[in-house]
């Protein structure tokens, strides 16, 4: 049974395509890969499911309900979370307070006026183990380490309880000893947690794929396990500019 | 009204336009247009027509200096530059205050303006129609100094992508203290012009700057057209409600209209429609 | 002609070029390969003056850029064609190449006649406005706005994405013949290995901000492609 | 949350302490000095209103003094009543001069004390709730703000300069009883009245703080840096502004109720665009990251003011003028942006000398630059 299914999907900005009658489904714990190169959609895909696009055509359907046209709020509530391109958190404020925020199982104003406290116990004290940010707590969220802040963001989403989480390039600006220990994260999460990630990366991408789709100007160009999409003509084709014709 | 409300509207509008600067101070560059009016007509005889290049000159240069001293640092910070403008608002004010003293003054209408025209049965001073096409006299020049020179082009250029104009060897930095320059210019034009219509006091200018502020949003930010075409629905706007009303409840309509468009209209009546 | 030392460049407190050396002789055609984020493009924008900060040390023809303000390094004879084309899309066909000559520093504003026999279809849309011409149109349209400045270095950032594949080769043929024939030095920001290949006296592969390979344009192996490029 | 809850809790005691104990020590218990003072604190209480919205949720309200304006004269209606008590059919005396036949039906409900300080908060709430709704359901930020809430305020202003015969028109409203408040009469030159004010003001704060602190107000933080993120994290962002809007109009239109009983009067200068202004600069001065510096900010302009517009008669508003343009262009964070970074300098220097390195030298630096970072913004 697919948990996130897209029919269709049309995401047209003045006349382009940026995503072109894409159909992609995802089931309950997987962990997608989405690959592709520059403006092959992959973002825009990304913002089509949380919400920050609207799409032109087409149809999201997620957990069995269409969300299609629902505020970004309400599909954040709805169990989808989203970690963008350049580390979004929340520079001025500190990781506690971030992962406060983040922690928004009662959204509401009435409940937001009765918490003083930020209690480290729990899942809470988990995530900021996962993400060795536990010493950190009280670090201003803009002097971390770029990679610090792209694991904060990831420990963000993971307190949101969030149940599909959309990863936009999370590696990027890591070092190579971070990007691993950041795939060692997203391996321990397989299962409870369905997520896509978009990553350039392929020694990451190797570390954490089951099964990688890869798009070439807003359209779903292969899909299957990392080794069948490498060898995939069409792909090399896409990714190296136009191969053929400079044999030919 | 109309047409000097359209000629410190215009001012606004491009400095707005160009540079993103809510200028509060714009009303202070009336009052010292006015000022610098009263100032060379009573101490140099001059009619306030032979004075308008002068006046220009010299508010064009008080501009420069405000922009030059304060708002070229808080380009990056919008919101900041309301405040900071107010604030030059005030210390012109009263620079004015204490230089001149508090008390009203007059301006002379110019001698051959004087007398009235009926039109179909409206009369009309001949100032007021002089104004009307001075005022339409100033938004053409103003179009031809934006769309058909070099530093219209510049300008144009800085304003829709300053990366790259830099990148084609344009000063950016000039490019904005000669806008602010001239749109104060503008201004001082306006105030000079509106003397023989009101008294010339150091806080005549305060509540000018909120309407005009409200015709550029209304018109639409980078939109001359727009401008032209707001401030003559503003004025147009609020005779007509103060005509069911009264004057008062007029402008209050006229306020309450634009604050409703400007709620589902952010982008104004006229916004730049091209695909980038 | 250029020639960096050790470069960083910044982008608030990260750095996004880090300890990055070249060298490239004028009249030569260098290519700046790597996967999407290494840096390319910022590379393309530190030697411009775009980036918040540099450290090390970068030189023009002998002139410290670090000391050079963005508008400054245009009339030096830098062309900058940026990524995504960045034409001023509300700027007629005309204007957008008379804004090229606005960095020239004999002040002159004709058109050099040559732009539209490379182009011709820009002498046909002059009045055109930029922001309605195709994406083709508006590369080729970049590429002549730079050109009127009578540039000696021509930096381009990734020229043919995105654009229909008959225009590609029209105007990877431009670039090639602005090189060779007209012996302007490009620095060409790639991820077509092809085009590189055929193009490049030599090539720079950048990954995570660092120099990861240089080698000359026959280097370019399908080996290095596959492991610095694919995916 | 919790690490500068200490270090925040000195300052609000000290801030108690200053208003509560020395300042009337120090004015040697004088009514005239304490009424005047009365006034300073009134107004430090719109500036830390105006806080509650600019400084902790980034929404510039222009208007702020609309709604300081209603308070007054919410406040002003039900005390003229009193004074009015005598007249024929109980009308105030401009109404009789205007031909107003009887007491229109709004003013009816003012004879009541309760519903009148009632009144005084929840009318102006309830105008920045429709209002707040209506700018921020429709993604309304910034500028857009800052010009809707200009123009509010100065449609308001007209509305009540023009209505004469039920406003008082531009003289507004004078020639006020005395409150009386549970049988204690409010003698605005006496010790007692300067409590109660000064008693108001800390209890607005302290109602201010903890909305501040709760996790309201950290959600109006982050609203502040980034409205998109949290409304990804499931937060509906306009219902958040909405409500800090509103708390801060509150808190203007009881500021509003006890600037009246101060003055004794109330006039439509209150709702002026220069008096509105002003709120933003104490506010801007003081520092509008935080509620007791915007409060101490507005107090201390006015203290200043009153000061120095003795001894310089017109320079005074060049000085504030020129002062206004020095804060923003060098020290946008106000007075307490100042106090903070000279306090993690000399905290630095402190560790430096004790020869203190490893992790807390460390998290000092960290302190460091970001008032650095922040000054330069």
């Amino acid at each position: 049974m697919a948990q996130l299914e897209l029919k269709q999907l049309v995401a047209q900005f003045g006349g382009v395509f940026a995503v072109n009658k894409l159909d992609l489904s995802i089931r309950q714990g997987e962990l997608r890969c989405l690959l592709g190169p520059n403006g092959a959609g992959k973002s825009t895909t990304l913002d089509l499911i949380c919400g920050k696009t609207p799409p032109t055509g087409g149809q999201i359907v997620f957990d069995g309900r269409d969300i299609t046209n629902l505020a970004e709020f309400r599909r954040a509530r709805a169990g989808i979370g989203r970690k963008f391109q350049t580390p979004s958190v929340f520079k001025e404020l500190s990781v506690i307070e971030n992962l406060e925020l983040a922690r928004s199982r009662e959204p509401g104003v009435l409940a937001s006026l009765r918490v003083f406290r930020t209690r480290v116990t729990g899942r809470l004290r988990e995530v900021l183990e996962l993400v060795s940010l536990q010493d950190d707590i009280h670090t201003r969220a803009g002097n971390l380490s770029h990679g610090q802040m792209q694991w904060l963001e990831i420990a963000m989403l993971l307190v949101q309880d969030a149940n599909l989480l959309l990863f936009d390039e999370p590696t990027a600006g890591m070092t190579i000893q971070e990007t691993h220990r950041t795939g060692e994260i997203f391996n321990s999460l397989k299962g409870s947690h369905t997520m896509i990630v978009v990553e350039h990366d392929m020694s990451f991408v190797r570390q954490i794929a089951e099964t990688v789709t890869v798009m070439h100007q807003g359209s779903l160009l292969a899909e299957g396990c990392i080794e069948e999409v490498e060898s995939d003509p069409g792909v090399r084709e896409a990714y190296l500019g136009d191969g053929g014709r400079d044999h030919a | 009204m109309a047409s000097i409300l359209l000629m410190v509207a215009l001012g606004l509008a491009i400095i707005y336009g160009a540079m993103g600067v809510i200028n509060l101070a714009h009303g202070e560059f009336v009052m010292l247009g006015a000022y610098s009016a009263w100032l060379l007509q009573t101490y140099f005889g001059f009619s306030i027509l032979v004075s308008l290049p002068l006046v220009f000159l010299m508010v064009a240069l008080a501009g420069l200096a405000v922009e030059r001293g304060v708002v070229r640092w808080l380009y990056h910070r919008p919101l900041d530059t309301i405040l900071a403008t107010w604030g030059i608002g005030i210390v012109l004010q009263q620079l004015v205050r204490m230089g001149v003293g508090s008390d009203s003054r007059y301006v002379g209408r110019p001698t051959i303006l004087d007398g009235n025209v009926a039109i179909g049965g409206v009369v009309m001073s001949n100032y007021r129609i002089f104004l009307i096409f001075f005022s339409i006299a100033v938004l053409a020049g103003t179009w031809y100094l934006l769309t058909r020179t070099e530093f219209g082009t510049k300008l144009r250029a800085v304003i829709q992508n300053k990366e790259i104009s830099e990148c084609y060897g344009i000063r950016a930095e000039h490019v904005y203290a000669l806008t602010f320059a001239y749109g104060a210019g503008l201004a001082g034009i306006a105030g000079a012009l509106v003397t023989p219509l009101i008294s010339v006091t150091p806080s005549m200018g305060t509540y000018l700057v909120v309407d005009a502020f409200l015709v550029v949003i209304v018109g639409g930010v980078g939109s001359l057209l727009g401008t032209a075409v707001a401030s003559g629905l503003v004025g147009e706007a609020t005779a007509f409600f103060s005509f069911l009303f009264n004057d008062t409840l007029g402008r209050v309509a006229v306020l309450l209209s634009i604050i409703l468009l400007i709620r589902f209209r952010p982008q104004g009546l006229f916004p730049d429609k091209v695909r980038r | 002609m250029l020639e960096a030392q050790s470069l960083f460049s910044f982008y608030g407190k990260s750095p996004i070029i880090q300890d990055v050396s070249f060298r490239i002789a004028p009249g030569s055609f260098t290519s700046v390969l790597g996967r999407n984020g290494v840096g390319k493009t910022t590379l393309l924008r530190t030697i411009m003056g775009l980036t918040d900060g540099i450290g090390g040390r970068l030189f023009f023809n002998g002139t410290d850029l670090g000391r050079t303000r963005t508008y400054a390094r245009g009339p030096m004879g830098i062309g900058y064609i940026p990524q995504g084309r960045e034409i001023i899309p509300r700027f007629t066909v005309r204007e957008n190449i008379v804004m090229g000559t606005y960095a020239r520093p004999d002040r002159k504003r004709d058109i050099p006649d040559y732009i539209f026999e490379l182009f011709p279809i820009l002498r046909e849309f002059l009045h055109r406005r930029g922001g309605d011409l195709s994406g083709g149109q508006q590369q080729q349209l970049a590429i002549a706005r730079a050109l009127a400045m009578d540039p000696k270095l021509l930096l381009l950032d990734e020229p043919t994405e995105g654009i229909q594949p008959n225009i590609v080769r029209q105007i990877e043929d431009v670039i090639l013949k602005l090189n060779r024939e007209l012996g302007i030095t490009v620095v060409l920001v790639e991820q077509n290995v092809h085009f590189a290949r055929r193009a490049s006296d030599q090539f720079i592969v950048l990954d995570k901000g660092r120099v990861a390979l240089t080698g000359s344009g026959e280097e370019l192996s399908d080996e290095i492609a596959d492991k610095h490029l694919t995916f | 949350m919790n690490r500068s809850f200490a270090f925040d809790c000195i300052g609000y005691g000290l801030f108690a302490v200053l208003i509560l104990l020395v300042v009337p020590w120090a004015l040697d218990f004088d009514g005239f000095e304490l009424n005047t003072f009365a006034r300073y604190l009134a107004l430090g209480m719109v500036a830390m209103a105006l806080a509650l919205s600019w400084g902790c949720a980034g929404i510039l309200n222009l208007g702020q003094a609309a709604t300081f304006g209603i308070g007054a004269y919410v406040m002003a209606m039900h005390l003229k009543l009193r004074a009015s008590e005598n007249m024929p059919g109980g009308m105030p005396d401009f109404m009789g001069w205007t031909n107003v036949e009887s007491l229109p039906w709004f003013w009816e409900p003012f004879h009541s004390l309760s519903i009148t300080i009632a009144a005084g908060f929840l009318i102006p709430a309830l105008v920045a709730a429709v209002m707040g709704t209506f700018m921020f359901r429709g993604r309304i930020t910034g500028v857009f703000v800052a010009i809707i809430t200009l123009a509010f305020l100065v449609a308001i202003q007209l509305v009540f300069i023009e209505e004469q015969r039920y406003t008082g028109g531009q003289n507004g409203l004078t020639g006020l009883a005395p409150l009386q408040l549970f049988g204690w009469t409010a003698d605005n030159y006496s010790l007692d009245f300067y409590y109660f004010v000064a008693g108001c003001l800390i209890v607005a704060l302290m109602l201010g703080i903890g909305l501040v602190r709760s996790k309201v107000g950290l959600v109006l933080r982050a609203i502040k840096e980034d409205p998109d993120r949290v409304r990804f994290f499931g937060y509906d962002v306009a219902r958040y502004e909405t409500l800090a809007f509103c708390a801060s109009a509150a808190i203007a239109g009881w500021a509003g109720m006890l600037y009246v009983l101060v003055l004794e009067f109330a006039s439509p200068t209150y709702m002026g665009v220069s008096f509105s202004l002003a709120i933003v600069i104490w506010c801007a001065v003081g520092g509008r990251e935080s509620l007791v510096a915007a409060a101490m900010g507005g107090i201390i302009v006015n203290m200043l003011e009153g000061r120095l517009s003795d001894v310089f008669v017109d320079g005074w508003t060049l000085f504030l003028g020129a002062a206004f343009i020095l804060v923003v262009l060098l020290m946008p964070r106000g007075l307490f942006g100042l106090f903070q970074m000279a306090l993690a300098r000399t905290q630095v220097l402190c560790r430096g000398m004790r020869g203190d390195s490893g992790v807390l030298g460390k998290s000092t630096t960290a302190i460091v630059t970001h008032t650095h970072d922040d000054g330069r913004r």
